[in-house]
């Protein structure tokens, strides 16, 4: 196999630094501690999202469990100035791009469709339609590159654009659309695929007889396979391929392999479909645990520090616990709001009517 | 005389076509060793193998597109749309290619394909989770567009959409799941009522509620709600969105002299529109009132926790009828 | 006052657009040398650059999905969709992505986009080239669609589409376009008629004829042979299928009593059965006779050697004015 | 460049054989003749169509001048068997199906949408929608596989399917849909493209920054790139890949790099887009030229075929010119049928209608 078709490891499951003569990580030891960290939080984040929905919080949650390298190695390699488009389950990318668990919250309780300020944080909502944004956000690199805010050699203005997918949408017409119109542009956007096994109940062969990453070849831009449970080597990656976006050599296609520990989302049940025996290979290759190990054989993690993230963790859950049930719920008159940039007779009717149903409701 | 959920329903119909003809086959994403996200295709993998019953790509114009050569190779596919809300990027597919191949080819060709949709509202779920597209179906020529209210009908019609050499859209109310109903299994697909004919649930006298699928029943409730106060209304579900089945609703209106469409799509543009202009124009001079909608109102569909306000409900219903009543 | 075919009309207020709002930028297959099939694009890449008039790859869907990322960057795209019959590969970018990003955001974003697509009939062409997907986009919350029907409409509308912070569907009667007129180029953007009025055409007496588009004219013709006969026919330009502006058609049919909606598309489904439920809500007291359609037929579009015959001519309008003043 | 990656060339365009270690072109003088006929035969059947479209016989043409190796060297390969689905540019495709020259006429004069019997020629009409039929033919070649019509050993029963379209199709969402739904099944098709350098005014390099061959890396499939200028050339591909596709051994893309040398339809007016030089550069590669050239030194070409030949193709264009005129107006009442398979209320109570009018008409 060539050299550029190798998948990227630069941390085994044994919590092995390897080297791989592409890629240099440039994290201290500080900068490690603090992706274990976010890893750890995002987990628990996720465990607890998942049981405000058994507990009937929330109407649905797709969980992350298995995938907190992908994302936060991703996410972390991010600069304020770039901008993410991502699917239902990157809440540890959004965590990177500073969104508060809460609000994420919002979507999955029913409170809110694009539940964070998009502008703010600079990461549109959660997109359900798969594939839809892979177009979107190359639409955005493509305005980063016609207003001239890519290749002008200052890391900190030069901006870069990411789409988050999975394996499932690499099948759809919008995503290998996204491609031509980012080579065609060259524009300055990563597409970054949590491979995690499965669409739902379909695994990833069902959607490709070769490895993802090589879709990259069909196209003309490069395709990375990266180790998605090495947090180490995903945020190399795409720091790369983030800096050559900004730097106005175009578009990068990674692969991450990884998988996704839990269910599709709440409401599925894997044990319709998968065998248990593959949850217990990809235990072994858990994403925190290999840097766990690192850390701790490395003396880089004091025992005070676990027991400090223990507590954060902790107290995370416990808002996230409070302040889930103190969402509000939406005025039902706000569903009135927004559909367009004036007002409109008939809705504005319709609102009146509203209006009067719930006066009435208020006098019973 | 057994009694099933209308989601069971679907299920055991789909077993009966694929038993009835060895041509049809089923795809989609998921529907296959899971049996649907639903559950509606649960074992019929497992039975009928997995030539017959075919998990598909994550990519619905390839679906539609894939299932058209199928069937002009000879199949009867039923393909799965997971939720109303994913059907979009087949549309080409399905009003361009689908809908036209029997006219294009003067006859000679046709798709004898069912797209089987779960859809509406009222679930409590996410974005795009609960969506009524039917207006854009029904106003294709080319298609029929069907939708079942209980299990007896879902048993029934699911086998009638598959063995017409029409294209069908196939729409399953999401919400009535769970609904229980007696179903008639003994009988021949021959005896069992025609998917295009609009049935009159509750006969009444002083207005018609027309309606379909999910708000079937909510349409019900609403009748009996106002019986208590002494008005009759006639319930009739329309089954069948494209054709409509005019003769059966003009015959109703003419007695009522009054009548109110009831759907959870928009009000602009859905199916209301065009069935109030045809009763205009077939009942002018019965009509004692304007014909009205209670439906979902001229938004995208809103966030889960307003969902209910959203929805066309008994109240709302009452709110219409006491209007049509008052001119 | 100068006088511009429609085509050209276009063209010049493109051309004024770009030049007034440096981010309109405008996005679509062979608009930059070739200037458009139609080449309602012509000469714009020549003056404000490739990077201003972008030729796109081949894929409708890729093309609104990168405009709906370009105006989230801040641009202003105005989409060229090559024929009407080529957009459903952007059905869901369209209607699901692009109608409702304000709605998702809770006004925090928008796509002030703008959709140019020519559409209709009556050009002699092969399949796919004919058709009037109109109702399609009127019917889905979060889009504005309008038409124009003569070259100064054409000219302000399509600026207007273009500042406007709302994604605009705007549909360009195609065999109209070398139809010529008067237009005042010297108003200001903001002394022009609002797209969202409907226009009063012709004033009459007996029955108003409702229509927009290709059919604008072919309404005139009738009413001029009507007149003749004795008949007074008011003619309304609806520039507007979303919003409709309801005002403007309830003054004219409560003055008439009677309506008919001419439009190209089908008849089921079309935008004449949203428009007749609401005129009969709004003028029960005053309808002499049912509102009536002339419309094409509801078929696909058929071979352009007997599209004559299924596009709606003033023969058939005075058929259904007849009709209505016979009631 | 690897072997793999070498265009595929038997024929140059001075008319000499080149030899391919992959390809070994089992055609005989006659079948070169043979060959030879068909593309000149198509050539005029295109002049023909063209001049009448500007005698105002037919509404609009496509046509296929420059790209007769192309199609006829691959419709050539395909045996009776197989299946067809194209765009509005192969009617040297559709010759090969045996498709009468005035049935294809219908269309472009507006007389009917689908202007073959499909079923008998196992080509589908012409498809305008572009890439929508490359699903069609996957499908198509989905129920081959499924009924089991591959595989068998039998090459006079076991069936192919063929899929063509243009370059500017690969852009299109359905097309690469179908290399996805080809290869997770394995399916019986060829995806032919003709990359004549534009999809009307734009330049394959909009589409794609790498060979249109190169796609079918990405999903992984073979991809062969072809003198699509040469006719042996493409029949040895296209009959290779046939071959494998008849015999269970899956899809292949084949690019055929050939030439629109006129315009894209004649509506359209290639020199506003164009340099004439590109024009000349590709005149010089001819597809007919070349192989005349080679017959005739090899004394295969007979001066007394050459002129039986020319009489062929003027009485070919005789009877076009002749009989596209006595192509009947389809009935306006027809325009009514066959939206369903049964009657529908509604259509037959518009069909009245315009009974009514028509026959008033009559009276007037
Ligand atoms: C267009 C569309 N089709 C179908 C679905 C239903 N659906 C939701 S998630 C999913 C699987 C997605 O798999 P993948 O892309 O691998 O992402 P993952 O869920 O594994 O993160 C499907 C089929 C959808 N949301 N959108
Ligand atoms: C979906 C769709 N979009 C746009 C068009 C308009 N159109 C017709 S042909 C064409 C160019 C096609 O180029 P290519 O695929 O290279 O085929 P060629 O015409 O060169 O044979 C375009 C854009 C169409 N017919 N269908
Ligand atoms: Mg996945
Ligand atoms: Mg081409």
């Amino acid at each position: 196999m060539d050299l550029q078709d190798r998948i990227v490891q630069l941390i085994d499951s044994t919590g092995t630094l390897i080297s791989d003569p592409r890629y240099q990580s440039t994290l201290n030891d500080a900068a490690l501690l603090s992706l274990y960290q976010d890893m750890v939080l995002i987990r628990k984040l996720d465990e607890q999202a998942t049981a405000l929905q058994r507990q009937g919080e929330l109407g649905l949650w797709a969980p992350l469990l298995g995938q907190e390298a992908a994302q936060i190695g991703s996410g972390r390699a991010l600069k304020s100035q770039d901008y993410v488009f991502s699917t239902y389950r990157e809440h540890g990318v959004a965590w990177c791009r500073g969104v508060d668990p809460v609000e994420m919250l919002r979507f999955w309780r029913g409170t809110m469709h694009q539940p964070w300020d998009a502008n703010f944080h600079r990461m549109y909502g959660y997109q359900v339609i798969i594939g839809a944004h892979a177009l979107h956000a190359t639409g955005y690199a493509m305005g980063a590159h016609l207003a001239g805010r890519i290749g002008t050699g200052n890391p900190e203005t030069d901006q870069a654009v990411v789409a988050y997918f999975g394996d499932g949408a690499m099948s759809e017409g919008d995503v290998n659309e996204a491609f031509i119109f980012a080579t065609t542009y060259k524009s300055p956007i990563v597409f970054f695929c949590q491979n995690n096994q499965w669409a739902i109940s379909e695994p990833t062969k069902r959607q490709s007889s070769i490895h993802l990453s090589e879709r990259a070849k069909g196209f003309g831009l490069p395709g990375i396979r990266v180790d998605g449970n090495d947090v180490i080597a995903c945020h190399a990656v795409t720091t790369e391929a983030l800096d050559r976006a900004r730097s106005g050599e175009g578009p990068t296609l990674i692969e991450a392999v990884t998988y996704r520990m839990g269910a599709h989302t709440t409401s599925d049940d894997p044990t319709k479909y998968r065998a248990g025996s593959d949850d217990d290979f990809w235990r072994e290759k858990d994403p925190i645990d290999r840097l766990k190990i690192y850390l701790h054989n490395n003396g880089i993690l004091k025992v005070e520090f676990e027991t400090e993230l223990a507590a954060k963790a902790d107290s995370l859950a416990e808002r996230m616990r409070v302040e889930c049930r103190e969402l509000p719920n939406p005025d039902a008159l706000s569903m009135f709001n927004h559909v367009y940039s004036g007002s409109d007779a008939r809705i504005d009717e319709q609102k009146r009517e509203v209006e009067v149903i719930l006066s009435e409701r208020e006098v019973h | 005389m057994s009694e099933f959920t209308l989601l069971n329903a679907v299920n055991r119909g789909l077993r009966r076509a694929m038993e009835a003809d060895s041509k049809v086959i089923l795809m989609g994403e998921d529907i296959g060793k899971l049996g649907g996200v639903f559950r509606a295709t649960e074992g019929l993998q497992k039975d009928f193998g997995e030539g017959r019953v075919i998990d598909t790509p994550l990519a619905e114009s390839g679906i539609v597109g894939t299932a058209i050569g199928l069937a002009l190779y000879g199949y009867r596919p039923v393909v799965e749309i997971q939720f109303d809300g994913f059907v979009y990027p087949a549309f080409d597919q399905i009003v361009v290619q689908l809908a036209r191949m029997r006219y294009r080819s003067a006859g000679a060709l046709f798709l004898p394909i069912t797209i089987r949709m779960p859809f509406g509202g009222g679930i409590g779920s996410v974005e795009h989770h609960g969506e009524s597209p039917e207006a854009y179906f029904a106003s294709t020529p080319g298609l029929r567009v069907v939708t079942c209210a209980d299990p007896s009908d879902a048993y029934w019609m699911i086998q009638q959409a598959i063995v017409s050499d029409d294209p069908v859209i196939f729409l399953e109310p999401k919400r009535r799941y769970y609904q229980k109903g007696e179903v008639d299994t003994t009988l021949d697909i021959s005896e069992a009522p025609s998917m295009y004919k609009a049935r009159v649930v509750l006969e009444g006298s002083d207005c018609t509620l027309l309606s379909y699928g999910p708000t079937v029943a909510t349409s019900l409730q609403a009748a009996r709600m106002a019986a208590v106060d002494g008005v009759s209304l006639e319930v009739i579900d329309l089954r069948s969105l494209s054709p409509l089945d005019l003769p059966t609703l003009i015959e109703s209106v003419k007695k009522t002299g009054r009548a109110i469409v009831v759907h959870e799509a928009s009000s602009s543009g859905g199916v209301g529109g065009e069935i109030g202009l045809c009763l205009m124009q077939s009942c002018f001079y019965y009509l004692h009132a304007p014909i009205l909608r209670v439906t979902g109102y001229d938004t995208p569909y809103p966030p889960s926790r307003i969902e209910d306000d959203y929805l066309p409900d008994a109240d709302r219903i009452l709110d219409a009828v006491e209007k049509v009543m008052g001119y």
